[in-house]
């Protein structure tokens, strides 16, 4: 029920996995993250959201912004999500189209990246 | 009695409340009857109804409780009602989400993120609702200030009511 | 607002509903910052508050909603109110329950089995109450018909209000 | 969260197993199956509520029902309960000194009883 959010380098992407439900509630702190990792330095980044049971507009809002900023700085952002139960979300909202979406974190950091090692 | 309320939830707009009407939703729909199926959209649905209202409440810094009320007559009936005025600013959000991505949809680039993200979601959610719900109905509240979105679903199998007694006999 | 709430749950008088309303009681009570280890009195509480209104509606055929009100300003408080006019017939259940397993406590032993029970349900659940809860108060409610019961605990910690923005430079 | 109850003979003693919430919205069927059972017979009656959640004043009171049906016929109604979650709801209400209140099946079946075996 509650967020978890846990980040690593992969292959000059920074993966972060989330699990729990990302939402109204919890999607603020989902957005601090990724600015902290932004603000560090990652341009290739991915969100590995397979762990995730529950992702309302909110949590797509600081996806898409996510998105939004990386582009402003030539990078990539992926999305891992091979779940019906999401997938169905961004059908409906049509942001199948918009992200790139991967069915696993390896189909995601398989193109070229270039982030560094996190800092510890 | 068709209308009234079998259980009302009031909550001052906060993210966190919202998490307890979706809780409360779903606790009820499985009571209710309607099929497990379904729960996964109600939980969603219901959900961003609330958002909806929490976040116009928010937008407006009106602290007035919004409300969830439920009922399970002949379906469940979800009713979300906020107490915001209807301005103009309400019917902002009905563009495209890819057009927003390329910076069209917004006008000039100078739009802070923060609401852009904000446009964004009050899309998605109700892009969500419109998705979801195929008894969907979105009003002004009748004689009043707000809007109510109502939505429906139907019940899988009815509720037993048999409850058993004690004998009076052969007990004392 | 001190005695504003933060969220209010109001329910037809259903057993099922009762559920709903420790549902709602625990969920908010954890995210209010309760400690962990009050969460179960708490659930027992407001079930048996909620409880003694739902069998006191029904007792006199009022379809009335119960109405819990939760807040958690410095403490984590709990209101439950009925809306049953206060007769003397509302103090019946304060006999011991050994008394009543001897058949003492009833009178005559032609008393039906389910009345007998009902009442011992009323002793045990009002004894929970005052056994579990150290801030209980049990009153009329002001310049109207019915009682509240208003149970509160502490908060363990403090609640963060924080939340990141997109920074506006370094995104287009 | 739901109810589950199942039924078997044990040592001349009807033990019914318990499981889940005894409470205002399930403890009437509780009461039901126990009727059930003493219908057909059963005069030495175990309540197994080891694996109960959550028991509130309305399971209290369906347990007193049974007790003093039990009594009514002379028979023995005892109730396995180990767990202090549960044992604290006997104390605060002293039905800890009307019941028979045994740590295990074992123990509660041991005293002597006559009940025949269950029709399936
Ligand atoms: N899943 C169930 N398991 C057992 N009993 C049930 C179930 N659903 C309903 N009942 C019985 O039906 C009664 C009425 O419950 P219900 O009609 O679901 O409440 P409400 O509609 O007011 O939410 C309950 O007291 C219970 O005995
Ligand atoms: N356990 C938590 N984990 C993460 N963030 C939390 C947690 N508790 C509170 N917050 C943050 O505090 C904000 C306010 O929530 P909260 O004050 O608990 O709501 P309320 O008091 O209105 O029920 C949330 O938006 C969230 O970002």
């Amino acid at each position: 029920m509650e967020l978890g959010m846990s980040a690593r380098v992969v292959d000059g992407h920074t993966v972060l996995e989330v699990c729990g439900e990302v939402d109204v509630y919890t999607a603020p702190r989902l957005r601090e993250r990724l600015i902290e990792l932004f603000d560090l330095g990652s341009r290739h980044a991915v969100v590995d959201l397979n762990r995730v049971e529950f992702l309302d507009s909110t949590g797509l809002g600081v996806l898409v912004g996510a998105l939004r900023r990386l582009r402003g700085v030539n990078g990539t952002f992926g999305l891992v999500c091979s779940h019906e139960r999401l997938l169905k979300v961004f059908r409906i909202t049509a942001l199948d189209r918009v992200f790139l979406l991967y069915d696993t974190v390896e189909a995601a950091t398989a193109v070229p990246g270039a982030d560094a090692e996190l800092p510890a | 009695m068709i209308g009234m309320p079998t259980v009302r939830l009031s909550f001052s707009p906060a993210p966190a409340h919202v998490r307890t009407a979706r809780l409360v939703g779903v606790a009820m729909a499985r009571r209710a009857g309607v099929a497990e199926e379904l729960l996964e959209e109600i939980r969603l649905a219901i959900g961003e109804a609330c958002s909806r209202a929490v976040a116009l409440h928010r937008s407006i810094g009106l602290s007035e409780l919004v409300d969830v009320a439920m009922t399970d007559d002949d379906r469940f009936t979800v009713r979300v009602t906020d107490h915001a005025a209807n301005t103009p600013t309400r019917s902002r959000c009905d563009a495209d989400p890819a057009a927003y991505l390329d910076g069209t949809a917004q006008g000039p680039a100078v739009t802070p993120d923060t609401l852009a993200e904000e446009v964004v979601v009050a899309q998605m959610g109700l892009a969500l609702l419109a998705g979801l719900v195929d008894d969907l109905e979105v009003a002004s509240v009748p004689g009043g200030v707000g809007t109510q979105v109502r939505m429906s679903w139907p019940l899988e199998h009815l509720k037993s009511d048999d409850k058993g007694q004690w004998s009076s006999n052969g007990t004392r």
